[in-house]
């Protein structure tokens, strides 16, 4: 039965569901509501709810539990992901799964408490030290935050690396229907895991190191692309949009469509692996990709560009359109799309 | 002689002064700055600028002339 | 077709929960629905406001767009009038709003005393129900019944069915005060 | 006897706490001493992350914002860069002893000549309300839904404590804010903390029991009966550490 | 006068020629002889050394100082990089000068001491949160990491932001010839800078922080592009390399030139901003760019196949020489190259 | 009396440490311990970063390696996650009471229950030998190259003390390496702090002064004088927070 | 009957035990160990059994038998 | 021309500074030289190495590449002889290393007992000047009382000048070593 949820409940309720056993936390806004609904909702389950005492805190005693083989997760938003960084790094490499949650405020420095994107490029390459990376998530509704957590820490131990759910402020706030699936257990062992007996835990030696991650980055990036492409069969310029901002550019699409426009939309699920199949399979004879995002200078373009290299014989040009702190609208898409047109936007790339 | 001056647009109606005034010469009155408190107001023949008042208000509403 | 509706007024004037009543509604009749509560910047001052979007085909942004119904408690409310389509409606608290204020010309007035109303049924609380009321009457998005009931079940759902009786009568002021 | 009083000019931009807030009454008292000792355009506060950011628009003196937690390592760094300027740390009790609970020690260990005031409304306030290694025992907050469980979360932390009976500092003092008489006593201690940074005697720390009627959800004046109740009793308040030859202050 | 320099100490006595007067830092290896160096050396100098208690204090202490208008400097290596990030964002969006010494070692999580380059997108693209960056010089030998520490922190005051020193555990361990600079004092006021007096900080009011970073930062991409080009004039094939690699690079095109072959070689110094303009001025007629880099899975080739999108208006495919935590050699260089030009080599853009 | 002796099976691989290294005296300590309690195939031992580090190689039972000065705090979510296992963290100084200050006070703040020895060379040895805040007044490191100043550096920091002055923990001691006396002292101190966690009577602190020839830069032998003459006057011995009702013990 | 033994591969010659023995029967020989150390030979009429060799030993070099 | 020499021991052995005097040496000739110590992982088990390269253009990578010049005080650092040049040289310590050692048959081997030459002049931490004077006479890269002037010069910045007649004597002893 679908109900209203509210974005941060429904991160941590669907967690809950896929399987949540251990959450530690240090609350900042936008995303303190997720730990606020745990610290309740997880006694009442007979889980483990832990305020830490700093964001650090928080991503080591992850460590410790994910490595003893619980489910586990922690979140925050701007400078608290960014503390957790040397943590990630060690998860990643210390081959723990775990799930990371970022409902993301704008700004550098303190910020505001604006949505935003704009942990982006930090996100999707490793802030951390060392050539890691982490699955990044990027839901752009409830139901789909919630059916992304639900997921999230079966693939973070497929693959023994964490998961991180790229939310936005807007995103934890606002309420939608949505359906909870029932409660799932890990139906296996991690038979790597730390039990006290010295067991083999899978340990890579040191200079086997780059071989093992690169091995592992490699089939994470070949088998978890996850996109959605709307009307990009004919399509001669292509919108690429992520989160909330996507459903802007789906309603562009929409209405350019209707005005016999050929856009079509490109809306990356996974930001790492970036869905680069999804420009692959786009048809030749693309005039040009627009990026619409919630930062100040353009991080996703970046990766736009980047696949749109890769994934074509010509140059195509990329476009970006990027709003700072301010969610996008429908007729201010459809302008800048216009000028882009008209000859009058700039290539980023 | 001292008098004692009211800032009634800062004061936001925590009645920290009126429960502290020793004098009872403090009360929230029915009208509302534009901050939309309803603002202290004193009555000065039972104030003896003991100054508590000030020394409560988190507000900065109170002032001490001394003439 | 898409309908966004803008709740908007001070905190405490109730305009979260006239916006997620409007949620309910229109999730129990299936529709995509969204609940976007103003937070953070946009809150300061005092101010409060929740755009609602329902409609058959997935929803787009959450945010204000083009707004289909405004109700405005207060006077910084009128503010958002600039968002509003052509034809749309403003429904507007005519206690606290002076008739003199500048509207566009473009779009639909209703004025409501929705606080005398709501003081008259003495209920001062339930003047943004009052507002349902009059927006249901007027828009039709939602059948009358059918709002009360949903309405009650979701202060039930609260632990607050017991205001029922009175949630009820604020409804229908506000209802009955559209011709 | 009358006594002409004004609040300080630094103090001219109203307030952006709430009604009732404790940061109010602490902001008023820091800027008479800085007046009554000529250092009103002779300081900087160093804001930690709370709901004192406010005073970044209202403050009238110099101020720096800086990360959460870390306002007393920054004192550290400005006081070598102005060391004749009063280098003055402005906390909650969440930035001050939890999250930045090594920077406040590390700066007690190394006895830097800064003053830090901590004020303790006994939960994070800015984001809403959540719990706090203040927290009183049994009280309710965002994360402590049932009441704070110290069995498992810990007792309410004494920093001023540690920090006086464990580390050779200059100046150390807990006050309320809850009545006229409490307020005036963490006058004295603001401005003993002041005077010691002023002569060089190192590191100063005085903590502040401070109303917080918004998340404590209770009326204001309740707020004053909440503090002298629950909160002082188990928050001692005086001098930990007095200041050498001059314990007639 | 020459003498033998060790890089790290070179960093150090660089720095202090250049006018450092303020360093807070914590030991890690192969950064700490920076800071050992300067433990004694500032003191005889009567300047400020502080050893912090962790990375995250020696940033702060270094946002305190330089914001009372010291000219300050940290430094660190691998996580404790990644301990700083917070701090560094804070830095940049409150528009502090400073200067960050990075002595790369191997690896993500505790990582090995060997050199190598798996900081790159961190550290290029701000591994703090939000949309903000700093300038990023990677020397290539002592002698310039000398004289690019010399010139930081002007440049670090010019702009109000971070400049970060990229450097690498060989280039920090190793000793070359070098001239130290004469000893230098600012010439000018930071009138911005806090002094007690609440005088103006040109701090800019929060719903304008996008716009006047955006600015800032396109300035910087602007005028501060730096690198070296060698025999690029007429190359077929370019390589693109930065730090000790790219010596490696200079000395397989030196080879290859001798064998008739049509090689050049692009030797970014600015890191970030990135030199694009290097790629602008190539001339037509280029078959391919090649990144030696040491790190696992690349990373700079990712920044290489954005300058070349951008700088080119057919599609040149970039390919990527990886070698993990080991230095490439000439003759490895050269073997790859032949590879590629027998259609060997996967592009990786 | 002749008494049958054999290091322990988890000792078996020989140690990675410098000759006369202090690490490989406690390491047989503990590994006796767990033997004689039956844990060889139930304990975690969580490593913190530093000269231990080596053990990732030689300890025969099982270990986690995590980041420097996140040990206690990684020893939290173990123990959540496995409740029945001996978690102990095994730190240097430098990790547990300089960038893992606040970790370690926070660990026992809670009084979760797991155990950490700390193991105080007065020095970063894993680094070189730089100053730590245990490091002696005087003395010589890579970074307080004119011995240090505690002047301007802070006083030897006392975790031990501090922790069981301020904290409701179990079990807090500090014990020595320089002679068998000491060592055997030693070695009932963490045997004590294991049971207390095998009981369940929450946090455990040893803390172990411990020889570093290599960064002291004295011969072997020279290094137990040192420790006895110079570290032991600083650092008293003995059991600062006893078990509950086993004074005995 | 108790007996003392050395594995002198694991000694690393820091004379902990040489220092420490009450009966002055042990000490570092000329030979190096594959390690590269000086190793410790006892004399083994001289040992009492009494352990403190095995008890200040870093390196795990001592085994008391009894038999 | 580059020239490549790697210095290989035990730690102890002076392999280090056998390195930095040559690149004084190259330093004071105006050459341009890099000296590039084992640091870290390549350290383990006490083995340590320096490489010195020098020559008139800009140099390329500081690590062992194609030696020119290895000069091995110990077995293990046999194994560089795999990186070096055909025809390039080898100054073996025939103290340590066996005569029978299995060795490439492309280079020149030049065995030198250069630590029962150091103890014959009883400086017996003098091997490493001895390999100095016997490297010094076979390359010739530099002339011997420049060399001389040079190695004293290092180590009176050192402040370890006293030493020198010592130092001089094991480089003398090196150097007439070789016919
Ligand atoms: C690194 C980081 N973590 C978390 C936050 C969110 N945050 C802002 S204020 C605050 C707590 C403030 O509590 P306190 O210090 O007690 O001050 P108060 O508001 O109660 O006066 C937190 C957790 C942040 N800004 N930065
Ligand atoms: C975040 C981080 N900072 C710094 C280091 C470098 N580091 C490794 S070990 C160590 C100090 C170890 O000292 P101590 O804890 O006293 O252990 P010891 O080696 O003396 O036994 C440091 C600073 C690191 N690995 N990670
Ligand atoms: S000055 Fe004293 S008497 Fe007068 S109003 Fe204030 S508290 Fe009352
Ligand atoms: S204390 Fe100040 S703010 Fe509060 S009611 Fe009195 S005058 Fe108003
Ligand atoms: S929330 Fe509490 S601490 Fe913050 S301003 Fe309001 S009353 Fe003061
Ligand atoms: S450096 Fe010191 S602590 Fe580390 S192994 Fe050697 S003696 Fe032990
Ligand atoms: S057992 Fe006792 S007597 Fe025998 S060698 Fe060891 S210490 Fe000496
Ligand atoms: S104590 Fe152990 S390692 Fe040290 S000399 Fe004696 S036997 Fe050898
Ligand atoms: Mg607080
Ligand atoms: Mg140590």
């Amino acid at each position: 039965m679908k109900e209203m949820w509210k974005g941060n409940h429904a991160i941590a309720e669907g967690a809950l569901r896929g399987g949540l056993q251990f959450y530690s936390g240090y609350p900042i806004t936008p995303q303190t509501e997720v730990m606020e609904f745990l610290s309740f909702r997880m006694p009442e389950l007979g889980r483990h709810f832990v305020q830490a005492e700093n964001e650090i805190a928080a991503i080591n005693m992850v460590f410790g539990a994910s490595a003893t083989g619980l489910r586990s997760m922690t979140g925050s938003s701007g400078p608290g992901i960014s503390l957790k960084q040397e943590g990630i790094s060690y998860l990643s490499y210390n081959d723990l799964p775990a799930v990371i949650v970022n409902v993301q405020r704008w700004g550098a420095a303190l910020g505001t408490l604006d949505s935003s994107q704009t942990d982006y490029l930090r996100d999707t390459r490793g802030g951390g030290h060392g050539d890691y990376r982490i699955i990044v998530w990027a839901p752009n509704s409830i139901q789909e935050t919630v059916d992304l957590l639900y997921e999230a820490f079966e693939k973070a131990e497929e693959y023994r690396n964490p998961v991180e759910i790229y939310s936005e402020a807007a995103l934890g706030q606002m309420m939608e229907p949505c359906e909870m699936p029932e409660f799932k257990e890990r139906g296996y062992d991690l038979e790597w895991s730390w039990d006290g007996t010295d067991r083999d835990h899978e340990r890579v030696d040191m200079d086997q190191k780059p071989i093992h991650h690169t091995a592992k980055f490699k089939k994470i990036i070949e088998n978890e692309q996850r996109w959605e492409s709307i009307n990009t069969e004919d399509a001669e310029y292509v919108f690429v949009a992520l989160g909330l901002p996507s459903r802007v550019a789906r309603d562009a699409v929409k209405r350019l469509r209707s005005d016999g426009e050929k856009v079509g939309l490109i809306r990356p699920i996974a930001i790492w692996p970036y869905p680069k199949k999804a420009f692959e399979e786009l048809p030749e004879g693309i005039r040009g990709f627009l990026s619409i995002e919630t930062t100040d200078m353009g991080q996703h373009v970046e990766d736009v560009a980047l696949a749109v290299k890769k994934g074509f014989k010509t140059n195509i040009p990329v476009y970006v359109h990027a709003t700072n702190q301010k969610m996008p609208k429908v007729k201010e898409v459809i302008e800048v799309y216009r000028q882009l047109k008209a000859g009058n936007l700039k290539e980023a790339f | 002689m001292a008098t004692l001056h009211l800032e009634k647009e800062r004061c936001k109606s925590c009645e920290f002064c009126v429960t502290e005034c020793p004098k009872e010469a403090l009360s929230t009155c029915e009208d509302l700055n534009s901050g939309g408190y309803h603002y202290v107001e004193v009555e000065e023949e039972k104030c003896n600028c003991c100054g508590l008042c000030y020394v409560v208000c988190p507000d900065g509403v109170f002032e001490i002339r001394a003439q | 077709m898409i309908n966004e509706l803008v709740f908007s007024g001070f905190g405490g004037q109730g305009v979260l929960t006239a916006g997620l009543i409007f949620s309910e509604m229109a999730l129990k009749e299936g529709k995509e629905v969204s609940w976007m509560p103003a937070y953070g910047p946009t809150m300061r001052g005092g101010k409060a406001n929740s755009v609602v979007k329902f409609g058959d085909e997935a929803l787009g942004s959450p945010n204000m767009e083009e707004i289909d119904v405004l109700v405005a408690m207060n006077q910084p409310s009128m503010e958002y009038a600039e968002f509003m389509k052509k034809e749309g409606k403003v429904f507007l608290n005519s206690d606290m709003i002076p008739d003199d204020t500048d509207i566009r010309n473009d779009v639909e007035v209703i004025r409501i005393p929705c606080v005398s109303l709501a003081q008259q049924i003495k209920n001062l609380k339930g003047a943004n129900l009052v507002m349902v009321g009059a927006v249901i009457k007027k828009c039709a998005f939602f059948e009358k019944n059918f709002a009360i009931e949903t309405l009650k079940d979701y202060f039930k759902e609260k632990g607050k069915g017991n205001y029922n009786e009175a949630n009820e009568a604020a409804f229908l002021a506000g209802f009955d005060a559209i011709k | 006897m009358a006594v002409a009083r004004k609040i300080p000019k630094i103090m001219e931009e109203p307030t952006a706490f709430c009604a009732g807030c404790g940061h109010g009454i602490l902001n008023r008292l820091i800027a008479e001493v800085l007046e009554e000792k000529g250092q009103e355009k002779n300081h900087i506060l160093i804001l930690g992350v709370g709901c004192n950011c406010n005073m970044n628009f209202t403050w009238g003196g110099d101020k720096l914002q800086c990360a959460h937690g870390r306002a007393t390592s920054v004192a550290r760094g400005a006081k070598t860069g102005r060391p004749d300027t009063l280098i003055i740390s402005y906390q909650g009790d969440g930035d001050a002893y939890v999250i930045g609970l090594s920077d406040t020690i590390n700066t007690a260990y190394v006895n830097t000549n800064v003053t830090t005031f901590a004020v303790n409304n006994t939960n994070y306030a800015m984001t809403g309300g959540q719990m706090s290694w203040t927290t009183i025992p049994g009280q309710h907050t965002t994360t402590s839904a049932s009441g704070r469980d110290c069995e498992s979360t810990g007792n309410p932390i004494k920093v001023p404590e540690i920090i006086a009976q464990n580390f050779d500092v200059a100046y150390v003092a807990r006050g309320s804010l809850h009545s006229a008489k409490e307020i005036n006593k963490t006058k004295k201690y603001v401005r003993n903390a002041i005077e010691a940074q002023l002569n060089g005697e190192g590191f100063s720390l005085v903590e502040v029991l401070a109303q917080c009627p918004t998340n404590w959800k209770v009326s204001t004046v309740d707020a004053n009966e909440w503090l002298k109740d629950k909160v002082v009793p188990i928050y001692p308040l005086g001098e930990f550490k007095k200041r050498e030859g001059r314990d007639d202050k």
